[in-house]
């Protein structure tokens, strides 16, 4: 990519444009994302995100790495969905080797899963009040978010990158209080949903902010391939969990949270209806997972993964991650390619920002929830 | 306000207003809402009108007869104290005789137009410019004052000009307006100048203060200052230019064949049946005015019978149907002028009959052209070469053509009959026999070239195959007023005319009513006139029923004459030739060498003078507004100066120093500009 | 209470008055000689209330001028904002000496 | 006493102010240099008991005309006089030459005249005198002054509106970013 | 009532009495009493601007279940003090390429600004810094100088996020401007005066807002809301937007010339807050109900001093409270905001007022 220039004057001889740069380092762009955007006043003439400024080049440390190792690596990818990138990478795994999981470790996966997935969109629903200048919600999700990270905390020892779900299973059994614990997050968390709408859903500047605001049709989403609530926010009924149901989703009973609007309001609704379903869901696994029995299958020593290539997805807070592994009848992988949601989500972003100002630049950016080290990889 | 107690009477102001409205409401609201609307909305507001000239007609003919009534009147100009120019309704014989009949043709016509102009994207405007010429000619009949009615003659002029030129991507069409318009506007200044000349003399501009007898006799003793001719022969003459424009007498009658480039619809309304018998109907309102001048009704009646002759003569080569129309509209319309100059106040026969032609022949010819246009629009053409045979496919188009013909032809029991046979008793009463005599040859001229052009259109035979077989009767909108015209055309001659119809004010000139009615036929007269009718349509059939050699023999034969003829006595040309050859070369060609080199050419010295000069001074102008500001702030310290202390010393040195400034100033700024020359040449070179 | 008198303002007055028409003079920048007008008008304003202070205290006219200056002053450089931004995007430079379109 | 001395600073202090406005090459600086003089003719008014115009003037001058101006001085590119060619020294020298004598002059002319008080001992004009001079129809009111003043505004207004208004609106996707 | 009149008369006469005795100089005098009144001005400001800090984060954590700042001092009462040492002491970092005399100027501006606006405040009576007869005229002007503080020091950083920042703050402090300044003039009308002092005296039978026969409400509500705008607070804080704007026109700012933004913000809140409650609420005017003798006696007790500061943070605490529960508006609904709604409906109610004040006879000033 060439080195963009901001020079005005030798581009473009009209005053009208106007180019700043948002990020790399910027309040509201979660992370080190640059954004070029080019400007008239306030409004947006074109936007060119630029990458880069957190890889670490995880696929290429995949490549010297044995599947187990790898699974830390997939905690840094989103990391408020590591449990389901876990899973992603352990599904890929156990399909290479023809691994089965046990019923116990597979609810337990669930149940982390929907957990991380409520975190995440809790501290999405804290960011995007702080982005829209209201900071009150954002520690309001916080505090919810706290009960969550800890009974995580306690089940894996671990806050954020938990590395919990591995090939195989989960790598240990949750303690005793888990079960409580979770049931009685269940229960605290199902009447706070509803304070969330009253404390930002309801609020006439918050809609006035989002409604109409960065709409993304849905063939467009689909043509760039977004995944998610992006995608669900603009009509197209599409989850993983349902559409290509993987571990024990098919038991649960739940609906997929679709708003046909596209806008950044129906992006909000979609999460915030996500969380109930995810609430929906735990409660289920809770109640159908067996009270014992093994959660981990006995691997070998060393994992060797045979010639051929594997691939699996799960659905993130953010959308559909897929892992391709080739392997080549060694302990590591010969290539792992990694699609990660955001950065698909995000190159959508350019296009439907034209013409907003610049605070709507972030408004969308933060109703498109995107988490930099996902996209960088 | 006068009420008259009549409704209709009193309401007659609408009668005009309504064709106004719609000619408004039309022209600027549906002009592209389609047809229907537009031709609707039209044919609704000439209809209301009609319905109430009807009404206005029977109150007036069955209670007020003989009465002149005016239902509304008011001040419009006060050009000093005793010279007011009035506006209102004049209501007497004649004006609700000529609001019947323009409404009524009128209306009947916009039916016609209806299926005649189907198809046409000009359709809205045509029904526009049809109300507006509606209300201008009734507007113009119903004229309280010679003011009035001027103002109406011009609206008629204009909107015959618009619908003249109603094909105003036909160069032709243009040519033809303009030349009407030319022509009328030449004969109206005429008119003018007679009614300036009537109003300043006869201290008056209202008809009934003007046709009283001791206006005229105050007129009559009124000499010219300058000429020392009498002031009335003079208006009497001048007002007559106008109206002959209007009627298309003798030298003014070129643009009337002319207009026959506009739709059929308009020549059959415009100019056959009403705006060209407006000529006639002013020389009626001013009849007592003539009749108290020899020399007034002697020029009536020679144009009129020269007119009538000289167009019948012309119509009988003519190869086109509208034109042969035309100048036999022409000829009849010379028949009214002659028949109002043979009448006088004593015998005023010839007014009668001259108003009883005016109404027989506005539905004959009216019929005559809506026919014309039947068959023009069956065929697509307008040369009689073309025609032939078309009774077949055109039966009612032929019955009511043939009828038409009849009654034009003066043929017995026919409206045409009646009103001719009038004119020639009035002509002979007059002890006109000369006039007489022409009118005779007129009357067989007229059947023949009439049955001419029948015969050649309808019987023969087809001489374009092609033509032929697309021809195919019109539609109803179009037939039916044919069919309603053919019954007056008919049955009008059996009205007892004279009964309804005679010079107003009768008791002024002890005449009684009584004295005018023409009881019966005089046979003296009727019969050689029938018998010259007679004559001229068996001609016809014998040279035109069937197609033969003989009309191009007798065309060969007649040779220069025939040419003469078949060009219209080469008349246009004269014009041409008179205006091109003298008033351009011997007039406007020294006065345009004087304008340009005299006139133009000392303000071209003048302006390239001031441009050597400005040239010589610009450079101080920079366009730069500091340098302005500056020299004004300099003057400005300097007058401050001056005018401070105007004697003092110090004031003194102060202005020198300021005038000093200032002088230094425009050095160096002219030096500057020396010093820059360069520079805007550069700019200009790169511009 | 000595204070400052009449003389002292007028002349002070004159003094800015001068200064705006320096600044109009010799600017090149619109906007600046847009400024100079208002130095200009203020020392109008100024001498129209030093006349009202000390030579006419009791009628009001003299102290109601200076509003009608603002008033004026503010549609003046509305407008002549207006015009400038017009200029500057239709030439994209505010220089007078160019902006000599009517030249000749 | 000490009106004299706040006199004379504040007549120092506007005519530095005032040359700044003149002379800066930096519209910005220009446009500060004016608000000083703005703010400081305030203070002279207040000098002389002239309360409200000095609001007014603040009010007015310094919270609406001069932000307009910044407001312009942002909205061009070129704020500073850089680019321009440097002002000539003939047009400086003459100008300020032109200006002393007109100076000189309308010092003379003051001086050679006596200014005789009409009124001693009046009140100082209150705000209700004000308004009652503004909307009196009187014959010492000015009210047809302050309509067409009105009526100057709307028109300088929308005058405004319509001259500076004519922007391209931007179009979407309308030139690619390199 | 008068028995709780603060005599500061006389503590001026006696500053007076010993500075002639001491100084001779009339002129030395008089200057020597401005230097202390503004001195004394000046430690009111910081005190002032430190209180209200500390408030704000208090509420704030309040609103947000947490505490906020405990542990300098007993509840953190001192962190403030700390933290503007601490602002105080820092370097003062100035960036490369600003326009050095505009950049330093700006913080100055604004805090003059705010700083001289205060000294119109009638705290209590008597106790004004200066009286003027067009006092709330003076305060709207010069707090208007504030917006060009912003404007320099958006221009002068140099900074595109800066500029962008001072360009919204002033378009949108000259509009709210507007809206203020028509809600206030139809109080004004009534109480026929533009005096700061008189306007207090007017409400000695009841408060504006009661009393304007619901014009008040409208103008107290419009004011407010006008004014939050004015100050930068949420939901109309897009010039600092620091989620937009990173921090808008302050963004290059640090330490001390920060710390003059800071208070003059905090100052500006103040200000609004003290014209509201002079305006609306009858400044240090006590609580009377008509006839009550008994009760407005026992309401005369309160101090006005207390009064007015009980009023004013009230005020300061709803501005606050505004802050902590809207999220921010954006520019263009912002605008449409105040030119479609607000502003005609100022227009409206000053209308309404003027024609009740013309036909009610409500000149309330003549006692």
């Amino acid at each position: 990519m060439s080195a963009p220039t901001t020079d005005t004057k030798a581009k473009s001889p009209t005053y009208q444009d106007y180019f700043i740069n948002m990020g790399p380092q910027h309040p509201s762009t979660h992370g080190v994302l640059r954004m070029i955007v080019k400007l008239s006043g306030e409004t947006v003439l074109g936007l060119t995100p630029h990458l880069g400024y957190v890889h670490r080049g995880i696929e290429k440390m995949t490549e010297a790495q044995t599947a187990v190792q790898i699974t830390h690596l997939t905690d840094r990818l989103d990391y408020l969905s590591a449990h389901m990138n876990n899973w992603a990478w352990s599904m890929t795994v156990e399909q290479a080797l023809g691994i089965a999981v046990p019923e116990r470790a597979e609810y337990l996966r669930v149940i982390m899963s929907e957990l991380t997935r409520i975190a995440s969109h809790q501290l999405w629903w804290g960011v995007f009040g702080m982005d829209l200048g209201a900071f009150t919600p954002f520690l309001y999700g916080f505090r919810d978010r706290e009960m969550i990270n800890d009974i995580f905390e306690k089940s894996c020892g671990s806050r954020l990158t938990m590395n919990y779900i591995c090939p195989g299973g989960v790598t240990q059994d949750v303690t005793g209080e888990f079960e409580g614990e979770t049931r009685r997050f269940v229960e605290y968390f199902k009447p706070i949903i509803e304070e969330y709408e009253t404390l930002v859903s309801g609020n006439v500047i918050i809609q006035e902010r989002t409604k109409g605001v960065g709409i993304l049709p849905a063939d467009r989403a689909k043509a760039y391939g977004c995944t998610g609530p992006v995608l669900r926010a603009s009509g197209v009924d599409y989850d993983l969990r349902k559409n290509h149901p993987y571990g024990v989703y098919p038991r649960f009973d739940f609906r997929t949270a679709v708003s046909p609007e596209g806008d950044s309001w129906a992006r909000y609704i979609v999460r915030l209806e996500e969380m109930r379903q995810s609430l929906k869901i735990i409660t289920q696994a809770l109640d159908q997972m067996p009270k014992e029995g093994p959660v981990r299958t006995k691997l070998p020593p060393t994992l060797k993964i045979p010639k051929g290539r594997y691939m699996a997805r799960g659905e993130t807070a953010r959308g559909e991650i897929a892992f391709f592994l080739v392997g080549n009848d060694s302990p590591k992988p010969y290539r792992v390619k990694i699609r990660t949601p955001c950065f698909s989500n995000l190159s959508a972003f350019p296009e439907i920002i034209k013409g907003w100002r610049v605070a709507d630049i972030v408004t969308v950016l933060s109703t498109f929830d995107v988490v930099v080290p996902d996209i960088d990889r | 306000m006068t009420s008259t107690g009549f409704w209709f009477i009193d309401h007659l102001w609408l009668v005009p207003l309504l064709p106004f409205l719609g000619f408004l409401v039309v022209g600027l609201f549906v002009q592209k809402s389609g047809e229907r609307p537009a031709s609707s909305l039209a044919i609704l507001a000439i209809g209301a009108s009609m319905v109430l000239s009807w009404g206005a007609g029977w109150e007036y003919f069955t209670a007020n007869l003989g009465r002149t009534l005016v239902p509304l009147k008011f001040e419009w100009l006060r050009f000093s104290p005793t010279l007011i120019g009035n506006m209102g309704v004049l209501v007497d014989n004649i004006s609700v005789l000529l609001i019947l009949v323009v409404t009524t043709i009128s209306f009947l016509i916009h039916v016609y137009s209806q299926g005649y102009m189907h198809g046409d994207p000009g359709y809205p405007r045509f029904f526009a410019c049809l109300n507006l010429f509606t209300f201008s000619m009734l507007g113009l009949v119903l004229s309280f004052s010679i003011l009035q009615i001027f103002i109406f003659w011009e609206l008629v002029g204009v909107s015959s000009f618009l619908l003249i030129g109603f094909y105003w991507n036909k160069p032709s069409a243009v040519a033809a307006c303009k030349k009407a318009f030319i022509v009328t506007r030449f004969a109206d200044l005429g008119f003018l100048l007679g009614l300036l000349v009537i109003g300043y003399y006869g201290k008056g501009f209202d008809f009934i203060y003007l046709t009283s007898p001791e206006t005229i006799k105050n007129l009559e003793q009124t000499r010219l200052p300058l000429l020392g001719v009498s002031v009335l022969p003079l208006s009497a003459i001048l007002v007559y230019a106008g109206a002959a424009g209007k009627s298309a007498m003798f030298p003014l009658h070129i643009w009337l064949p002319d207009a026959m480039e506009g739709p059929t619809p308009v020549s059959a309304l415009i100019h056959a049946a009403t705006m060209v018998v407006a000529g006639v109907y002013l020389v009626a309102r001013l009849f007592p005015l003539y009749a108290a001048t020899e020399a007034g009704l002697m020029t009536v009646m020679v144009i009129g019978a020269f007119t009538s002759l000289f167009a019948a003569v012309i119509a009988t080569t003519q190869f086109d149907i509208k034109r042969v129309l035309a100048f036999s509209t022409l000829s009849q319309l010379g028949y009214m002028m002659l028949s109002l100059g043979v009448a006088t106040m004593d015998n005023p026969l010839g007014f009668t009959a001259s108003m009883f032609h005016l109404t027989t022949h506005a539905c004959f010819k009216a019929l005559l052209f809506l026919g014309a246009g039947s068959v023009i629009h069956a065929v697509h053409s307008n040369d009689m070469r073309d025609m032939g045979g078309l009774r077949r496919p055109l039966p009612i188009t032929h019955a009511t053509f043939l009828i038409a013909c009849l009654a034009i032809a003066g043929v017995p029991p026919l409206s045409g009959f009646f009103s001719k046979d009038e004119i020639l008793a009035a002509a002979w009463n007059g002890e006109h026999y000369v006039v007489f005599a022409v009118a005779m040859l007129v009357a067989g001229l007229t059947a023949f070239y009439m049955f001419r052009l029948y015969f050649m259109t309808f019987w023969s035979y087809p001489k374009d195959m092609h033509r032929f077989e697309h021809a195919h009767e019109s539609p109803l909108s179009m037939t039916f007023p044919l069919m309603v015209l053919a019954v007056p055309s008919v049955f009008l001659g059996l009205v007892p005319f004279s009964h309804y119809v005679s010079i107003g004010q009768l008791e002024h000139h002890g005449v009684s009513i009584g004295h005018l009615e023409h009881h019966g036929i005089n046979w003296w007269i009727a019969g050689p006139a029938s018998a010259m009718g007679l004559a001229g349509i068996a001609l016809a059939f014998l040279l035109y029923f069937h197609p033969n050699g003989v009309p191009g023999k007798i065309a060969f034969a007649f040779g220069p004459l025939h040419k003469l003829v078949y060009n219209k006595f080469y008349v246009d040309e004269l014009y041409l030739f008179f205006t091109k050859s003298v008033i351009f070369r011997f007039i406007s060609a020294p006065f345009a060498w004087f304008d340009r080199h005299l006139v133009d050419g000392s303000m071209d010295w003048i302006a390239q003078t001031t441009l050597l000069a400005g040239n010589k001074v610009r450079s101080s102008v920079t366009g730069r507004l500091q340098t302005y500001l500056f020299w004004s702030i300099s003057g400005a310290v300097i007058l401050g100066a001056i005018v401070w202390q105007i004697g003092g010393t110090v004031g003194w040195t102060l202005a020198f120093t300021g005038l000093g400034l200032v002088a230094m100033m425009f050095i160096w700024q002219f030096v500057l500009q020396l010093l820059n020359r360069s520079e805007p040449l550069k700019r200009i070179k790169q511009d | 209470m000595i204070g400052p008198t009449l003389s002292q303002y007028l002349v002070f007055s004159a003094l800015l008055f001068c200064f705006g028409l320096y600044g109009m003079l010799t600017r090149r920048n619109l906007i600046a000689m847009l400024m100079s007008v208002e130095l200009i008008l203020n020392a109008a304003a100024l001498n129209f209330v030093a006349f009202h202070h000390f030579l006419y205290e009791g009628d009001v006219g003299g102290a109601v001028f200076p509003v009608f200056i603002i008033a004026v002053a503010a549609a003046e450089s509305a407008i002549a904002l207006a015009i400038i931004i017009a200029l500057f995007r239709h030439k994209n430079q505010l220089d007078v000496q160019d902006a000599d379109s009517l030249k000749n | 006493m000490m009106a004299n001395v706040f006199f004379y600073i504040l007549a120092a202090f506007i005519l530095y102010s005032a040359l700044f406005v003149v002379s800066a090459h930096n519209l910005f600086r220009s446009a500060i240099g004016l608000i000083a003089v703005l703010l400081g003719v305030a203070g002279m008014y207040l000098l002389m008991d002239a309360q409200f115009l000095s609001a007014v003037q603040i009010m007015v001058y310094v919270g609406g005309i001069v932000v307009l101006i910044v407001f312009v001085v942002l909205l061009v590119a070129d704020v500073t006089e850089k680019t321009f060619q440097k002002a000539d020294r003939w047009r400086k020298l003459s100008a300020g030459f032109v200006l002393a004598v007109f100076f000189g002059i309308t010092v003379w002319a003051l001086d050679s005249h006596s200014f005789t008080s009409a009124s001693q001992n009046a009140q100082a004009a209150s705000v209700k005198d004000y308004g009652r001079a503004l909307l009196s129809t009187e014959k010492e009111g000015f009210i047809l002054p302050f309509e067409v003043i009105s009526l100057v505004l709307v028109a300088a207004l929308i005058g405004a509106i319509t001259i500076a208004g004519q922007t391209q609106a931007p179009v979407n996707g309308q030139k690619e970013l390199p | 009532m008068n028995n709780f009149i603060y005599k500061t008369d006389s503590m001026v006469e006696w500053l007076t009495n010993w500075l002639q005795q001491h100084l001779h100089n009339p002129l030395l005098v008089e200057i020597v009493k401005m230097l202390v009144g503004a001195g004394v001005l000046a430690g009111f400001v910081s005190v002032l601007a430190m209180v209200l800090i500390y408030i704000e984060r208090k509420v704030a954590a309040h609103m947000q279940q947490r505490l906020g700042p405990m542990r300098v001092g007993p509840h953190g009462i001192f962190q403030t003090v700390a933290d503007s040492i601490k602002l105080l002491t820092k370097e003062c970092i100035t960036p490369q390429d600003v326009d050095r005399f505009v950049f330093n100027l700006a913080p100055l501006v604004c805090f003059v600004a705010a700083f001289v606006s205060l000294s119109f405040i009638p705290f209590a009576p008597r106790i004004q810094a200066v009286n003027f007869n067009v006092g709330i005229l003076f305060i709207l002007g010069i707090s208007s100088l504030g917006v060009f503080g912003i404007l320099a020091a958006g221009w002068a950083s140099n900074n595109k996020w800066s500029l962008l920042g001072a360009m919204r703050a002033g378009a949108q402090i000259i509009s709210y401007e507007l809206s203020a300044v028509l809600a206030l003039l139809a109080i004004l009308i009534f109480a026929g005066t533009l005096d700061f002092k008189e306007i207090v005296e007017s409400q000695r039978n009841g408060w504006w807002i009661w009393r304007a026969h619901g014009i008040g409400i409208v103008a107290f509500l419009i004011y407010t809301i006008a004014s939050t705008a004015e100050c930068n607070r949420t939901p109309f804080d897009i010039v600092e937007g620091e989620s937009e704007l990173t921090a808008g026109f302050h963004t290059e700012y640090s330490a001390i010339k920060f710390a003059m933004f800071f208070l003059a913000e905090f100052i500006n809140v103040f200000l609004v807050c003290a014209i509201s409650a002079t305006v609306f609420f009858g400044g240090w005017m006590p609580f009377h109900i008509g006839d009550m003798t008994a009760l407005n006696g026992i309401f005369d007790l309160v101090p006005p001093f207390v009064w007015f500061f009980g009023k004013v943070f009230a005020l300061v605490f709803v501005v606050m409270w505004f802050r902590w529960t809207f999220p921010r508006l954006r520019v263009d609904q912002l605008m449409r905001f105040e030119w479609k709604y607000l502003m005609p409906l100022a227009l409206i109610n000053l209308g309404v007022g003027a024609v009740l004040a013309a036909y009610g006879g409500f000149f309330f000033n003549k006692f």
